[in-house]
């Protein structure tokens, strides 16, 4: 019987190495599996390359992961915005290096990774200060630049509900980075609200097939704050 | 400025008011941050049109009343909001596909400058912003099929903000059809910059003066 | 009010231009837009390129389409196979041109039409004779073949529920090539099984939301034939 | 073949079973046209595999009995199928993005010919064929983490397939991971091509007999 549920946030992280690159949905602290991300503090990885949407912002979350020294790189859309104080004091002192991208061209070179494209030509970008040391090219004299895929070695997702296939469905705005980061990792760790019967999630609305998914921990987080750090 | 006796520059809600005037039902609209959010309130509601937030919304609808927010439901500014009948969710890689995709017919955003070739200034005051907030500017500037830009018709030290060429660093280049200022709406055209509406009151040369580059009448 | 509904299949169809690039989705008769495809033969539009999985088989469809001597080039991952028996008269009469690709590159292509993507690289057909003519590169040790976008002037689209902004749920394997399809048109024209009231389909669920589509017109199909072609 | 009296090669079925007996639980897996379609029914129902299909199914079941098809489920064979409970539905773009990211475990694809650095050629049996039907096998064999062949061990003249390198043109370049014939089961390895498996009463030096390249024992 395929059972990809595991008792605790510090089996669900076992095995993380040092060194390894991480994604890690959420947006606007809406589908963001914070337990995980407490769980990767606990569980002692250090030297990450973190790919999330922001730089952290506050003193919790991806903010403190940064905060603890952990994460020798960010990739992100956001990285100096306001609350981002903990990126800002360890970069100001050269502790972390930053590679900024659009947040399309981030999902986008997810997407590719996931989907097994090496490198793909856009838009987004081109002719911008971002373009410098990318390949440009033209088509159709229009031109576009050369972006990479990005692969993670661990995915941390939070979904609404789960079953144990590890087939996942999201709630409404919480889905954002969470489908195509669970598709680009070799380990794809979810926290799951609720938890579903196999055959309960409607086959039309499942939006990550357990193919993706390898553990599954239930964490009933509650909602997001309203009140948004 | 002493000729201002003769004209009244609009607020940032009557400034959101016109730009929604001009939105045509059926349009599927991204708002950026800042006075292009206040134009969603200014689109009457038996005119629809689909507004999309770069986290996977379609057809948003207004910000519900305080205490009645939905902690799962915000849009791309972080604020919260509600969805209307026929909106629907989808995953960032599917909702950006969709802004680079052209699928936007218009994205109402903010901006330092904007030159007369349409290349738009609007993520950094400085070629040295070395941990910059780009967000989705980047993508919605080169996909959208329309850029319109709201912004103040010049800098706080006033300085011009429609230029011959931007002094920023480019979100993207060419990519502005359109300035609505509080002054002044203004088309950007093969031969530059052509005003297409004034506040009452104000003279093409007034507004000249407050403009780098050169405007058509 | 957005009401993207036609009255009628004529009023569907009305401008397709001749030379116009048609994306015609459906796999094995399911989700395939039988109804819009006979309403391209009668509408008369001549000198198509047709992107479709197959080059037809049997009499009706595509094959009919082609039959007909409307398909100046058709762009499919199945030519010749059993029952492509109309596609075999016509192009051994060397009367239409042909484009064959890998089923995932052709998928892939058309996602990249739908996402703004002028070319990506792909391992699908490297080292083979489907890579002769395309750009070769290596990424890491690998190689990868160059693959352009595909964009479609139109769509023909089934749905098995749509409202009246065009958003469309598929019906199993009925949604095979439609979601994509219908993202990469310039015209995406639907036919749905069912009317749906608008905020009647779930927003978890839409597979299509009808940013995508310009038209929708009502044909109750009913299923595919269990004997398939 | 005269020495054929010592041993009974495996018929199409029971080649099948041979095939399913090495596909452990949890593995995501394609079957190709053919025999591969009949591995999924020797896997025991309590053996939980997740079988796919290119046309966007996840969580195949066994094919239904005759007058109780669903019109709607059909596989990328244009076979009649079921959906197992924890089964899901995508579209194309997504089941080939699955297949070509690497996320099958395994796809079993029939063949013509196998070399022995795992060369696959399944797609064309001649340099002619200018209206061939690939459909996914090409995006299968890139794809895939393992690709196991099943295929008869020489054609019905004979002629070895199993080779120093292809004739025909190649589906894909060392992809091929293992071979099941109805005489044996074959790895492929850096060393070249090893025996596994043999039916009973065979020996290695006969079934060199019938195989181009070296075989190690």
């Amino acid at each position: 019987m395929i059972d990809k549920f595991v008792r605790s946030v510090a089996e669900a992280m076992a095995g993380i190495k040092d060194g390894a690159t991480v994604l890690i949905a959420g947006f606007a602290q809406v589908g963001e599996p914070r337990a995980l991300i407490d769980g990767l503090i606990e569980q002692g990885a250090r030297d990450l390359v973190v790919v999330h949407n922001t730089a952290g912002r506050g003193r919790e979350g991806v903010a403190r992961l940064i905060g603890e020294g952990r994460v020798r790189k960010i990739v992100c859309s956001f990285a100096r915005s306001r609350g981002s104080v903990i990126f800002e004091e360890v970069f100001a002192r050269g502790d972390i290096e930053l590679e900024i991208l659009p947040q399309g061209t981030l999902a986008e070179r997810i997407r590719a990774g996931a989907a097994g494209i090496p490198a793909f030509y856009t838009a987004t970008g081109a002719g911008t200060k971002l373009a410098e040391g990318k390949e440009a090219r033209q088509f159709d004299d229009r031109e576009y630049i050369l972006e990479h895929w990005i692969r993670g070695d661990v995915a941390l997702i939070e979904a609404w509900r789960a079953d144990r296939w590890g087939n996942l469905i999201y709630r409404e705005a919480g889905r954002n980075f969470n489908p195509v980061m669970a598709a680009a990792a070799e380990l794809t760790i979810v926290q799951t609200q609720h938890v579903a019967a196999l055959g309960e999630l409607s086959p039309e609305e499942i939006a990550t097939p357990g193919v993706y998914v390898n553990r599954v921990v239930h964490i009933e987080a509650g909602d997001p704050p309203i009140k948004i750090e | 400025m002493s000729e201002s006796a003769n004209w009244k520059p609009l607020g940032r809600e009557e400034l959101a008011a016109r730009v929604a005037r001009d939105i045509p039902e059926g349009w599927s609209v991204n708002l950026g941050i800042g006075i292009p959010t206040l134009v969603g309130n200014y689109v009457p509601k038996e005119r629809e049109v689909v507004f999309h937030s770069e986290n996977g919304i379609l057809g948003m609808g207004p910000a519900p009343p305080a205490g009645h927010e939905n902690a799962w439901l915000v849009n791309a500014s972080r604020q919260h909001v509600s969805l209307l009948p026929g909106g629907s969710f989808m995953s960032h890689s599917d909702s950006f596909a969709l802004v680079r995709g052209g699928h936007l017919d218009l994205c109402v955003l903010g901006a330092f400058q904007v030159a007369e070739n349409g290349d738009l200034a609007n993520w950094a005051r400085s070629e040295n912003d070395n941990a910059p907030a780009i967000g989705g500017a980047m993508d919605l500037a080169a996909g959208a099929k329309r850029i319109w830009i709201v912004m103040e018709h010049t800098t706080r030290a006033g300085e011009p903000r429609l230029l011959r060429r931007c002094s920023y660093p480019l979100t993207a280049g060419g990519c502005v059809k359109r300035v609505y200022t509080e002054l002044a709406v203004i088309d950007v055209t093969a031969d530059g910059f052509r005003v297409i509406d004034m506040v009452p009151g104000l003279t093409l040369a007034a507004l000249q003066d407050r403009t780098e580059a050169p405007l058509l009448g």
